[in-house]
């Protein structure tokens, strides 16, 4: 099932490869399908998934498998080495509550990517080939199991994303491409020491020997004491743990790595924007809960406070930033650094409460931020750019656009109603709740007023008020009297049209349902979250 | 003053000979193969046909039936200790046959040898005789032996590298690659020469136990260790002894430089593992602080000098096999760390890693040959607007690259993983070397990342229709080894178990 | 489930589905649909109507409470805590009942009075539909019976006040308006929300009930100031909410927004729950808090008042003097005169709506004209306003036989027992205060109420620059708006008529209290009863009998007491009464003794008030009636304190100045920083390597680019250090071959000798 | 003639220094191809001397063989190296080695 879900795409991309590059409808309407499939399949997996097992074990003792589902565990490679017994890799998935939502989102972001790569005219047959070798890339890094595998998809994503923001991307692209190229590059090589590190360090209860199962490295008792990362190394520990952490940190990206994404976003085309920010983000985070925090809950239990505040400073930071720009994307880009901000303070926060608000923070960002970007292509497919200035009075001549635009920005501050407003209000309970980041709670309260700061205002520039001078389109009185407006060269409809509603309606209707009830997710999560707090919390206070 | 031997001791010599010519087989069946290319081209009068690298192709491929009958034969030196057998020697000998062969392959594709070259009548027996060469060094035990085989190699690479009489690059490149080689290898001699000196020994077990047997003067152990290596670092490329590196790589035909990087490299480690491993003593109480130490922390220096050198000054180069040669003194320092960890995963890794080097490096440049055959030119910029007009090409050397760089899901990581986990499974102590070849591999990222860049990112500067198709062949084997890179980089098990099964080598009491 | 409930819930989702028919549909609706939210708000109104009298008039007990919730979220067994569950819930007592009866009847009459006011506008239908969401979330506000939920519909009637302020959204003072509207709404939330995190940290649950059994029993694990910064941090969604001071500059900005909506969210209903919500958690306001509190109502209070002397447009003036009375309940609620506060909530809610309606008919009937100066002799054209707008001054101006009479002063009589009480001092500056405003009440609505109905008319006085004032507020009626000045005012329709008239009705005293000068007799403040404080004696100085006030029955068996009590009080007289309300069993002796000094101070109270509102009419009259004083040489003799007063304090100025600038500035500087010295260590550093002299330009600019940080800089340096190494000469490269044995050789020559 | 000092190895081991010195010599700063090529040879010629001395001087055949072989390789090497010095000629006009630089960095 796993697997099906994982390599759908890629199978897709061998089919559109043997398409011939003139078919474009039929390589679209293949990934099309398979992103559907996939969707079914996390429709199923959602269905099918039993709430009540939390996933990894917690206390030493507990089963080596933990209580995952959907597992699918076969023995790889396994190499004689020399003198060091045999190197097990073993291809092992699995979800847990936490990785089951992770895996509904990417499929979820991947369909309406791939809609949204309707319009791309350029070299169709190569985009949607890496199209789809990113989204299995994706949706493995959330179901692998193994240190192993997670690492070889990890690694898989970068690639298709740097051609995918080079070639398609705006007139900077090459910089912003290896800009991402490197940057993420950099923080992944140290994760491969760590992981070396840790697999002559943990031994599988079961066989024996060293292994990469991240399952069996999240349980303490399996740790050799004296290794290079056993619990008596406490310096290695600790120097892993931040490795890893800063690993993952360039791919939240929490300040001060962060500065790839605005490059990255602006060049990107929209659907590479909505994966970025609707996936590729969330895999930071994700890697913290699944394989940082709880491999080294000591060391996380010590530094929760760094990494609170430097959650504070992403949502604040992030916030201001997004205040002053003139470029409407790089507004939202920076938008998500801030959002971004929230998830690290509720993992900081280190309670239930907090993680299941950064889970549900994670999942809602993606939804919505695919929206975020979604409607800023649909403005910069037709007036060909994306600086705020050049609007004004949109509403009065796109009213459906600037309904679902208005949604979508009041979700993004976090307007109770809208999914948006309970995750983050989770974070805040959850940081307030721990007395380690009590104070750091209190300052990124903050990160609301400003975050509605620029939502608003950037709402009132390119909305209200009437039509500016400069403006990237004419007014024309059309045959009934009213006022039209008209872009210059663009045919298509002046409001959205079916497709960009098909695309936006169903991210809509998600947003206030799980503003609403939000059970639906959140009670897939709480159980394994629990347990995640559970594990985390060292036994001296647990 | 020497008393000759007796007629009964002749008689012994003698049959010994006999009975070690069986060992000694496939040299001799490549020596044929050798005077047989000689004897074809005369015949054939150097008409540009085919038949010559056919026959080639198919002698090398014959040979590796007769190294695989050597697999049931026992472990054990031969011809008085000159020469040795044992599963180290026979991995070598596959690779360098293979080498061999995948050179002549890139050779045909190569049409610049029809502008520059009217004969390609000893062309193939040069190879042939570095294949030769190649597996003596692998296989030689005694320092004579060790200087002949290197010679040989050398003496045709000179050659081969010259090899486009009227290009005043590839005859620069000639002379350099002499002058700096004859100057090594007289080094080298000079070192063997104070080695025997102090031990009266050629034979590196001998050596070993003399050495450990009486003392030594240091200083005099420093200064040989210091001139032999520099005739193996010679031949392995690595900083300090890379200098003639670049220039005869951007000067040599396109298929040599391959081979030179490749398969004269791999000789290099071999000759260089078998000595220190050998000849140097081990665990004994005295030495082992003193020379077993020094001449590891010389290595970790040559290593970590490589890899900075090689991928830094990479970050410049405009011409695509120059920036090759670069990454390949690079290289040279990752494969270094496999040796320095001085254990059986060491040199098991170091071993695939030569494996995986193999594959990504004649693919890349095959690529390279490709792609210059339809630009005539190897210039960073003249790869503008490739990727769409030969796709497969393309893709085949992205992959190559990435495999360089050591990304999976390729075998280059995987050769990168078992190096840095040989490197952390001594703990600690070495964890400070894993990071500077981290750190210098997300480096070299940006300048093999640099060739996509331009093949994909960028339009070719004149729209020109002209056919870039490189014909199927070149496709097919194009495909395979792009295929073979990502295969063995997701099930990499059997070529690391054939390096496991290759690791032992004789008379070793390493490990 | 309680009938009740159920009809509540029915009563809470018909707005909803008000609002999702007239969205969707009201393009295909006859009228925009606008019959769908008139009728459907009436079904509300005759619901909770319904619930009103089963609640106040049937079961006549001020301990009636009827409470239901279902589990929203479920945490599961969280470590540490234990199972943990989210309810939301629903409550209804007799504050409830009363306030469901309030807004729905409102939200009904501004719905009708739409009906006339805004036809023909473009959006008709969406107008309806926010009136629907807000209406929706007022309700909601009114029912929750926890703070999250309440939180929840505290920011959704601030968006649905955003959207209706913002309803001309062409203006751009609209659209300025509804964002500075939304942003200081935002500032109080944040306190309010970290004042929910506060309880919710000690507690783990959100419900009133709970966190209040909690507090009694002494759970509360931090220190009193936290308590304490609780209070006040829940105090300030009040603040933000009820626009009280310092974030009241966004209220007057708000009249921008259609005037029946000024009516309905911006005078009567959505202002007033902040009072509301301070008075659910009124039980857990230390007696600091309650100071501070009762101050900045006082200090809100009084300053509208001086600024709405001076305002020329109609609205404005009503605005700040909405403004002002807010204060008052607000000082209400600080000095402890809990139901006082909530009576004149509830007057104050239907002749505040009554007089915006009223203007609103004014500024209809003159073209969308709003400044007083313009106006003049509408008592002639428009007698049905004039007489309700009358009256709905007096009530405000509070005088006698009017409902605004008898809550004012019960509030200020509460004042001057607090004052009393807490041992004078500056403690009376809060009474001070109080009257003092009752007198400029009084006097700027007779100024009001004279430009103007009496006089004649001045419309063609206007001059014709600022001529633009009120025309683009619609765009559908500039079309035949530019020859207004000949225009004929006419009295406005009937549907626009019943409602002043129905509002005007309510503002009579006979309503509430069968005592014009007493509502201490009336039904509503003997159901709204000062409830028990949960953090009394136990933190305050004068700590009597403590073992009643840490039991936390005490709240729920006091009012048992009560009931005997009320019941019967009709009949009893006066002296009485004031002997059953000194018994009034208070489970904290400062609540009791407040209590008392307050009755003390009942009529005390009546006599000062009304002087200093007859005061006032009067002084209203020298200036404008009688032109005694020439009100321009005034204005011209005390010019500083005059422009201080128009400019509104120059609030506005001041937080544009600070907060506005401030942030915006800081936005700059970060991002400035976030491209020139984080990232720009790329492109300032890439503008480096490119001057570096040894860098021949034909090397591909992308290895500039590319430089991601300091260390990519360093890296590329260093080879093209290296590089130089490569001279091409082979002699060099034996050179240097040697150089490098050597060097070792004797490095390890000098460290063999040492 | 016993006021002379007896030859030892000493004496061998100074000269094959000294002769190493030279060749490297010769061969860091002549311009002429040909007289970097002799330089080479006395490299090699050193180590020869070497060997034969020590042979000597420890007994055994190894030396000796080991310096006949050197002498072999020393003129095959010869031979390649005057025919690529010939090209060279052919190609730049001159056999000054240090102009022959046209690859670099």
């Amino acid at each position: 099932m796993l697997s099906l879900i994982v390599f759908l795409p890629i199978l897709a991309g061998l089919v559109i490869l043997a398409v011939p590059s003139s078919q474009k409808q039929i390589i679209r309407i293949v990934s099309l399908l398979a992103a559907l499939a996939q969707g079914v399949l996390a429709v199923l997996i959602w269905r099918a998934y039993d709430p009540s097992l939390p996933g990894i074990t917690a206390s030493p003792g507990g089963s080596p498998l933990g209580s995952f589902q959907f597992v699918e565990k076969l023995p790889w490679i396994s190499l004689k080495l020399g003198g060091f017994g045999s190197l097990n890799i073993e291809y092992f998935l699995g979800v847990d509550g936490i990785s089951v939502t992770m895996v509904i989102l990417t499929a979820l972001v991947s369909a309406i990517g791939v809609l949204s790569s309707w319009t791309i005219q350029k070299q169709v047959k190569g985009y949607f080939i890496l199209y789809n070798l990113l989204a299995s890339a994706m949706m493995g890094c959330f179901v692998a199991l193994d240190f192993f595998l997670f690492y070889v998809f990890w690694e898989l994503m970068l690639l298709p994303m740097y051609f995918l923001i080079g070639i398609w991307g705006g007139p900077n692209r090459e910089y912003a491409a290896i800009k991402f190229f490197l940057y993420t590059l950099f923080g992944s090589v140290f994760m491969l020491l760590v992981m070396i590190g840790l697999y002559f360090s943990v031994i599988d209860p079961v066989t024996g020997n060293h292994t990469f199962s991240l399952v069996a490295m999240a349980n303490q008792a399996n740790y050799i004491k004296s290794a290079i990362l056993g619990p008596d190394n406490v310096m290695w520990r600790y120097v892993a743990f931040s490795v890893l952490f800063v690993g993952f940190a360039i791919k939240v990206p929490m300040f001060p790595f962060h500065t790839w994404l605005p490059d990255a976003h602006v060049e990107a085309p929209t659907p590479i924007s909505v994966i970025l920010a609707g996936v590729l983000l969330k895999l930071g985070t994700y890697g913290m809960m699944r394989i940082n925090f709880p491999l080294f809950p000591e060391v996380f239990h010590a530094s929760m406070y760094v990494i609170g505040i430097f959650g504070a400073i992403n949502i604040i930071y992030g916030a201001f930033c997004a205040l002053a720009q003139q470029d409407l994307k790089k507004m939202v880009a920076y938008s998500s650094i801030s959002h971004m901000g929230y998830v690290l303070l509720g993992l900081a926060a280190g309670n239930s409460e907090g993680m299941v608000g950064a889970l549900y923070q994670m999942f809602n960002h993606g939804t919505i931020t695919a929206m975020l970007f979604l409607l800023v292509g649909v403005i910069y497919d037709r007036a060909h750019t994306r600086q705020i200035d050049k609007f004004g009075g949109l509403s009065s001549y796109m009213p459906v656009y600037a309904a679902i635009v208005t949604v979508a920005w009041f979700a993004s501050l976090g307007l109770p109603g809208l999914s948006g407003f309970i995750s983050e209000a989770f974070v805040f309970v959850g940081a307030f709740s721990s007395v380690t980041t009590r104070y750091i709670a209190m300052v990124s309260v903050l990160g609301i007023v400003f975050g509605a700061a620029y939502l608003l205002w950037s709402l009132q520039r390119m909305f209200l008020g009437k039509r500016k001078p400069d403006a990237a389109y004419d007014l024309e009185v059309g045959a009934d009297g009213h006022e039209h407006i008209h872009f210059h060269d663009w045919k298509g409809k002046i409001d959205l049209d079916a497709r960009e509603l098909t695309m936006l309606v169903p991210l809509v209707v998600i947003t206030i349902f799980l503003g609403i009830y939000p059970m639906p997710i959140l009670g897939m999560i709480t159980t394994s979250v629990n347990r995640l707090v559970e594990v985390l919390t060292p036994l001296a206070i647990r | 003053m020497f008393e000759l031997p007796s007629g009964a001791e002749i008689q012994s010599i003698i049959a010994t000979l006999n009975a070690n010519l069986g060992l000694f087989i496939p040299e001799i069946y490549l020596s044929l193969l050798f005077m047989l290319l000689i004897v074809i081209d005369l015949v054939a009068k150097g008409r540009k046909n085919n038949l010559l690298s056919i026959a080639t192709l198919l002698g090398l491929a014959g040979s590796i039936f007769f190294i695989y009958q050597q697999h049931h034969l026992p472990a054990g030196e031969i011809f008085f200790g000159m020469y040795v057998l044992d599963e180290f020697a026979l991995f070598f000998k596959y690779f360098f046959v293979l080498s061999g062969m995948l050179a002549v392959v890139i050779t045909m594709a190569d049409e610049q040898f029809e502008s520059e070259v009217k004969s390609m009548g000893e062309y193939y027996a040069l190879i042939i005789a570095m294949v030769i060469g190649m597996i003596m060094m692998a296989s030689s035990a005694d320092l004579m032996m060790i200087f002949l085989s290197m010679e040989l190699v050398s003496f045709s690479a000179f050659i081969l590298t010259g090899y486009f009489k009227r290009n005043p690059r590839s005859s620069e490149a000639a002379l350099k690659y002499l002058v700096y080689g004859a100057v090594s290898s007289g080094l080298m001699v000079y070192g063997f020469s104070l080695i025997y000196g102090l031990t009266a020994q050629t034979n590196l077990i001998n050596i070993s136990s003399e050495l450990s047997l009486h003392g030594y003067d240091p200083l005099l152990m420093i200064l040989a260790t210091l001139l032999i290596l520099a005739g193996f670092g010679y031949k392995i490329g690595a900083v300090p002894f890379h200098f003639w590196a670049p220039d005869v790589y951007e000067g040599a035909p396109t298929p040599i430089t391959a081979y030179l990087s490749v398969a004269s490299k791999a000789a290099g480690f071999a000759l260089l593992m078998r000595f220190f491993y050998i000849a140097v003593p081990h665990g004994g109480p005295v030495y082992e602080d003193i020379l077993g130490i020094n001449w590891v922390s010389l290595l970790i220096l040559l290593s970590i000098a490589s890899m900075i050198y090689g991928n830094v000054v990479a970050l410049w180069q405009k011409n695509v096999k120059r920036l090759l040669a670069y990454s390949s003194i690079a290289h040279a320092g990752y494969i270094l760390l496999g040796i320095i960890v001085m254990d059986a995963f060491g040199t098991q890794a170091t071993l695939f890693y030569l494996l995986s080097y193999f594959i990504m490096n004649f693919g890349a440049f095959y690529v390279v040959i490709l792609i210059a055959n339809k630009t005539g030119s190897e210039n960073l910029e003249d790869y503008r607007g490739l990727g769409k007009k030969m796709p497969l090409a393309g893709a085949a050397l992205t992959v190559f690259l990435i495999s360089l760089v050591g990304l999976p899901p390729t075998i280059g990581f995987i050769g990168k993983l078992m190096i840095f986990s040989a490197l952390l499974a001594k703990g600690s102590i070495y964890l400070w070397l894993a990071l500077i070849g981290i750190m210098t591999s997300v480096i070299s990222l940006y300048y093999y990342m640099l060739i996509p860049l331009n093949m994909y990112l960028r339009e070719s500067p004149g729209s020109e229709e002209k056919n870039m198709d490189p014909g199927l062949i070149a496709n097919i084997i194009m495909a395979v080894m792009m295929f073979l890179t990502i295969y063995f980089g997701l099930f990499f098990q059997p070529l690391s178990d054939f390096a496991k099964y290759s690791s032992p080598m004789f008379g070793l009491k390493l490990y | 489930m309680h009938s009740l409930i159920q009809l509540s819930i029915v009563v809470l989702l018909l707005p909803l589905l008000s609002f999702v028919i007239l969205i969707f549909f009201n393009r295909r609706l006859p009228r925009r649909g606008d019959f769908i939210g008139v009728g459907i708000l009436g079904t509300a109104f005759a619901i909770s109507a319904y619930i009103f009298w089963s609640v106040i008039v049937q079961t006549y007990d001020p301990a009636f409470r009827v409470a239901w919730d279902f589990t929203w979220i479920d945490l599961g067994k969280v470590p540490g805590i234990g199972p943990l569950q989210i309810k939301m819930g629903i409550v209804i007592d007799n504050l409830t009942a009363i306030m469901l009866a309030m807004v729905t009847l409102i939200s009904l009459l501004v719905h009708l009075y739409s009906t006339g006011y805004m036809a023909g506008d473009k959006n008709y239908g969406r107008y309806f539909a926010f009136l629907g969401i807000f209406t929706f979330s007022m309700l909601g506000i009114v029912l929750s019976d926890n703070l999250f939920s309440i939180y929840i519909f505290w920011e959704l009637v601030g968006l649905s006040s955003y959207l209706l302020i913002g309803f001309f959204f062409e203006k751009d003072s609209a659209a300025d308006a509804q964002k500075k509207a939304f942003l200081a709404n935002r500032v109080g939330d944040i306190g309010m929300w970290l004042g929910i995190l506060i309880l919710y940290s000690q507690f783990h649950t959100f419900s009133f009930e709970q966190i209040y059994a909690n507090l009694a029993a002494g759970k509360f694990a931090m220190s009193n100031a936290w308590l304490t910064a609780a209070g006040l941090l829940l105090f300030m969604g009040c603040v933000g909410k009820s626009a009280q001071f310092p974030l009241h500059i966004w209220l007057p900005d708000a009249m921008e927004g259609p005037t029946p909506v000024s009516a309905l969210i911006h005078a009567a209903t959505m202002v007033a729950a902040g009072v509301y919500f301070v008075a659910r958690i009124f039980v857990l306001l230390t007696p600091d808090a309650l100071h501070v509190i009762a101050f900045i109502g006082a200090f809100t209070a009084f300053m509208a008042a001086t600024i709405a002397i001076t305002q020329n447009d109609i609205k404005r003036v009503l605005a700040y003097s909405t403004v002002s009375q807010l204060g008052y309940m607000v000082l209400g609620l600080g000095v402890g005169a809990y139901s006082a506060a909530l009576f004149h909530l509830v007057t104050h809610a239907f002749f505040k709506a009554c007089l915006f309606l009223g203007s609103g008919a004014i500024i209809h009937a003159m073209h969308h004209e709003q400044d007083m100066r313009w106006m003049g002799g509408l008592r002639k054209h428009m007698p049905w306003t004039f007489a309700t707008f009358t009256l709905a001054t007096l009530a405000l101006a509070g005088l006698p036989l009017t409902s605004g009479f008898m809550s004012k002063d019960a509030i200020l009589a509460g004042a001057i027992g607090f004052a009393n009480v807490e041992g004078g001092g500056v403690y009376y500056l809060i009474p001070a205060l109080g009257f003092f405003s009752a007198m400029l009440t009084a006097f700027y609505m007779g100024r009001q109420i004279w430009l103007v109905f009496f006089g004649e008319s001045r419309t063609h006085l206007k001059p014709a620059d600022n001529h633009h004032h009120g025309h683009d507020a619609h765009s559908a009626h500039g079309a035949h708006d530019d020859h207004h000045g000949a225009h004929e005012v006419h009295e406005v329709s009937w549907n626009m008529r019943a409602p002043l008239v129905i509002l005007a009705v309510l503002s009579v005293f006979i309503v509430y209290s069968p005592n014009p000068l007493d509502g201490a007799e009336g039904w509503f403040m003997k159901m709204i009863r000062t409830p028990a404080t949960v953090v009394g004696p136990a933190n305050h100085n004068c700590a009597a009998l403590p073992a009643q006030t840490t039991s936390p029955l005490m709240a729920e068996a006091l009012p048992a007491v009560e009931t005997h009590v009320a019941t019967d009080a009709h009949a009893v007289s006066e002296v009485e009464h004031a002997a059953a309300k000194g018994e009034h069993a208070f489970a904290d002796p400062r609540q009791a003794e407040i209590a008392h000094a307050a009755h003390a101070a009942h009529f005390p109270a009546i006599y000062i008030s009304s002087i200093m509102v007859v005061l006032g009419i009067s002084f209203a009259g020298i200036v404008f009636v009688f032109r005694i004083i020439d009100p321009d040489k005034t204005a011209e003799a005390i010019r500083p304190l005059y422009l201080f007063s128009l400019n509104k304090w120059y609030w506005d100025e001041i937080y544009q100045a600070t907060f506005i600038k401030g942030s915006v500035l800081l936005s700059k500087i970060l991002s400035w920083f976030d491209t020139n010295v984080i990232d720009g260590i790329v492109n300032g550093v890439a503008v480096l390597v490119r001057n570096l002299a040894f860098a021949n330009n034909s090397f591909d600019k992308y290895v500039v680019d590319g430089l991601v940080n300091f260390t990519a800089f360093s890296v590329n340096t260093t080879g093209a250090v290296l590089r130089k190494l490569q001279t091409g000469k082979v002699q060099t490269y034996v050179a240097l071959l040697l150089v490098v044995l050597f060097g070792y050789f004797v490095f390890y020559f000098t460290r063999l000798i040492y | 003639m016993e006021h002379l000092i007896p030859i030892g190895l000493n004496h061998y081991l100074t000269i094959s220094a000294l002769l190493l010195g030279f060749g490297l010599f010769a061969v860091m700063t002549r311009k002429n191809a040909i007289v970097v090529l002799m330089g080479v040879e006395l490299i090699l010629n050193a180590a020869n001397i070497n060997f034969l001395a020590f042979s000597k001087y420890n007994g055994g055949i190894g030396g000796v063989m080991f310096s006949l072989f050197v002498i072999v390789i020393a003129a095959a090497e010869a031979a390649i190296a005057l025919a690529i010095v010939i090209n060279i000629f052919k190609i730049f006009k001159s056999v000054d080695i240090s102009s022959v630089d046209t690859m670099k960095e």
